[in-house]
């Protein structure tokens, strides 16, 4: 995949990159995928953040074990989206409580904030659905899977 | 800074539909394609959802795909604008950007 | 304008690629360009030159072949979505032992950086998917 | 396809096959191909029946016109289904309902009754809920696509 | 007579459960599979229809499907019986047709 | 007691082939007999052996050869549905003209009434899709 080690091709663009995560992580591929485009997006120095809302809560949710299925386990990799400097993971207040779930039942996603001497802050943003709809409004590019 | 939002699901067998209605900004654009236009005939009970969604956004939905599913112009939601593919391009082009509700 | 646009879905199964198709011709008919077309989850499977469709369908892979000769389009297959489903050209079925391959006549398998970069690239990035 | 050759393989066995279709055509291929389905399996001397609920009720709906979609229009193939002796297409009342449609909005899809001097009969039969939920629990193989 | 119904798809997204819940007959048993068992959790919307369902079905749901989700075997409604792949034969062998509600 | 599978969608897209898998594997520790797993619609494309998923993850199609050398399935893909989406044998090759084939060792190519037969002669249908 050449085309991550030239990610300045496109000159100092900084666009707004949002991933729209609405369905549930194993039934079907598109969580994985969508992770997988998210961790490629990274190398290209965009303004990146994630939407979790509908049965996309799922996908962060804790302890997630997929032994039984005989499928890989994607879900640690979203606790190393820190590690790419991709921080912000919203998850929509109201898609938890249609489900009866709350911020504890999701994964500690922690980052180093570096411009606040590298403290440990959570990347996971529970916001209401308002909210939410306002930061999908102001994206340049919302990638849906 | 207006969105255009497509959805293809029906909305009588699938949530994306009223997920999209949920976070759809004033201003902002439905088209309609696929499957979902079953969602726009004046006489079903998905009906009610659109008026609503009418009050403060613009309701668009592809004429090729009402036709293929036997939905007359004449039997759609008023208020609901029919657009071809070169309608959809002009759609997008004329938004800041599109969102998908898949 | 220049557009990108990304299929999710296989042929036949979901109409995706179909109203992607449709698109990509009406706005190419409107003068505009399109930066790319990318491939990606099922939507690799549009990429086999092996689709063998009755006569009186549609063929997926003939209809985005002949568009990219027509209008010289950058048709993208994911490379790892498209190995993990089977869709391979000459040389990533030597590197992987596979005696065949099977893409198609006008689209190249590259990395999922072509995405991001056609989201960054184009005016507007749409998506076709279930 | 040798085996359509051979249907009697099965020695005489009759059972009840019913399709259900719940799908809205062309936007997905389940409804074509679950035809296609129905048509082969006439060749067998099987009690086919199918069922429309839910979006499924569009497969059948009139005036189906794909050539805006560059889409092969398979509807018509409905009507040549009593030519194949498959009679038996139930229709659910409260689908119809929910979707603004009325039974004057479908296919005439007409039969020969062979029991009856060949008289011509309509397939489609519209039922309640509750006699099609019956019909389904009274099945050998439900084939849903 | 009775039937064992399947249900893949969550019920949060898709109108699948639904309708099997609305076709279902006294004495049947419907087990969730795959993202369906989304739709199990007690604390979740959904739990009111399927303690409708209870009142004169059985409901199962595939262990391993709950476990890949996060889903604890304590926060599933009560009544639901948990089954692995070898039950999810049983159950088919058990009743005398399956129903996929797809 | 005999079951017959059918599984309408492909690898990794939806879960429903490997849910399918663990049935029949679990089926078979049972006793019972797997008279016919018949893959149709999207499902065809478990049928390619050019599939090559990441190391760490599993392979659809292997799984499905394995399991029908162990216990001499028989795995049909539906003719109609695997040339409309590129998944050919030999012959089927042959006859289109085409220059590469994909069909996995332990998947045969037949016609739908392969499907209602097993309708017929399997005490339970097991339909798995999406």
């Amino acid at each position: 995949m050449s085309d991550i080690e030239a990610p300045d091709a496109e000159g100092g663009v900084v666009k707004k990159f949002m991933f729209v995560n609405r369905k549930s992580p194993h039934g079907t591929v598109y969580a994985v995928e969508s992770l997988e485009v998210v961790l490629i997006s990274a190398a290209f120095d965009q303004d990146v953040s994630l939407a979790f809302l509908d049965d996309g809560v799922f996908q962060i949710v804790k302890q997630q074990d997929t032994s039984g299925l005989g499928i890989k386990n994607f879900s640690p990799a979203y606790r190393a989206l820190g590690d790419f400097e991709i921080t912000k993971l919203y998850v929509e207040q109201e898609a938890l409580d249609e489900r009866g779930l709350t911020a504890d039942d999701l994964m500690e996603i922690m980052y180093e904030d570096e411009d606040d001497d590298y403290e440990e802050k959570p990347s996971v943003r529970v916001v209401g659905r308002g909210e939410l709809s306002k930061l999908m409004s102001e994206q340049d590019v919302l990638l849906s899977f | 800074m207006s969105t255009l939002h497509t959805v293809s699901n029906s909305p009588f067998e699938n949530n994306a539909f009223k997920s999209c209605l949920d976070h759809v900004t004033a201003g902002d654009t439905i088209l309609l394609i696929e499957d979902s236009v079953v969602g726009a005939r004046k006489a079903g009970s998905f009906g009610k959802e659109i008026g609503k969604a009418l009050a403060n956004c613009r309701v668009c939905a592809l004429a090729p795909d009402l036709s293929a599913r036997g939905i007359a112009a004449d039997t759609v939601l008023d208020g609901i604008e029919l657009v071809d593919y070169g309608g959809f391009v002009d759609l997008a082009a004329e938004h800041e950007r599109t969102q998908a509700w898949l | 304008m220049k557009f990108g646009i990304l299929v999710t879905e296989g042929p036949y199964q979901h109409q995706a690629s179909d109203t992607a198709y449709q698109f990509t011709k009406a706005a190419l008919e409107k003068g505009h360009e399109i930066f790319r077309v990318f491939f990606y989850n099922d939507g690799v499977n549009n990429g086999t030159r092996l689709m063998v469709p009755p006569q009186d369908d549609r063929n997926l892979q003939k209809n985005w072949t002949e568009l990219a000769e027509e209008h010289q389009l950058d048709l993208v297959v994911c490379v790892a979505a498209a190995q993990r489903r089977g869709v391979l050209d000459a040389s990533e079925a030597k590197r992987a032992g596979k005696d065949a391959d099977n893409i198609a006549p006008g689209f190249r398998i590259s990395g999922l950086g072509q995405l991001v970069e056609a989201g960054i690239i184009a005016d507007r990035l749409m998506v076709f998917g279930d």
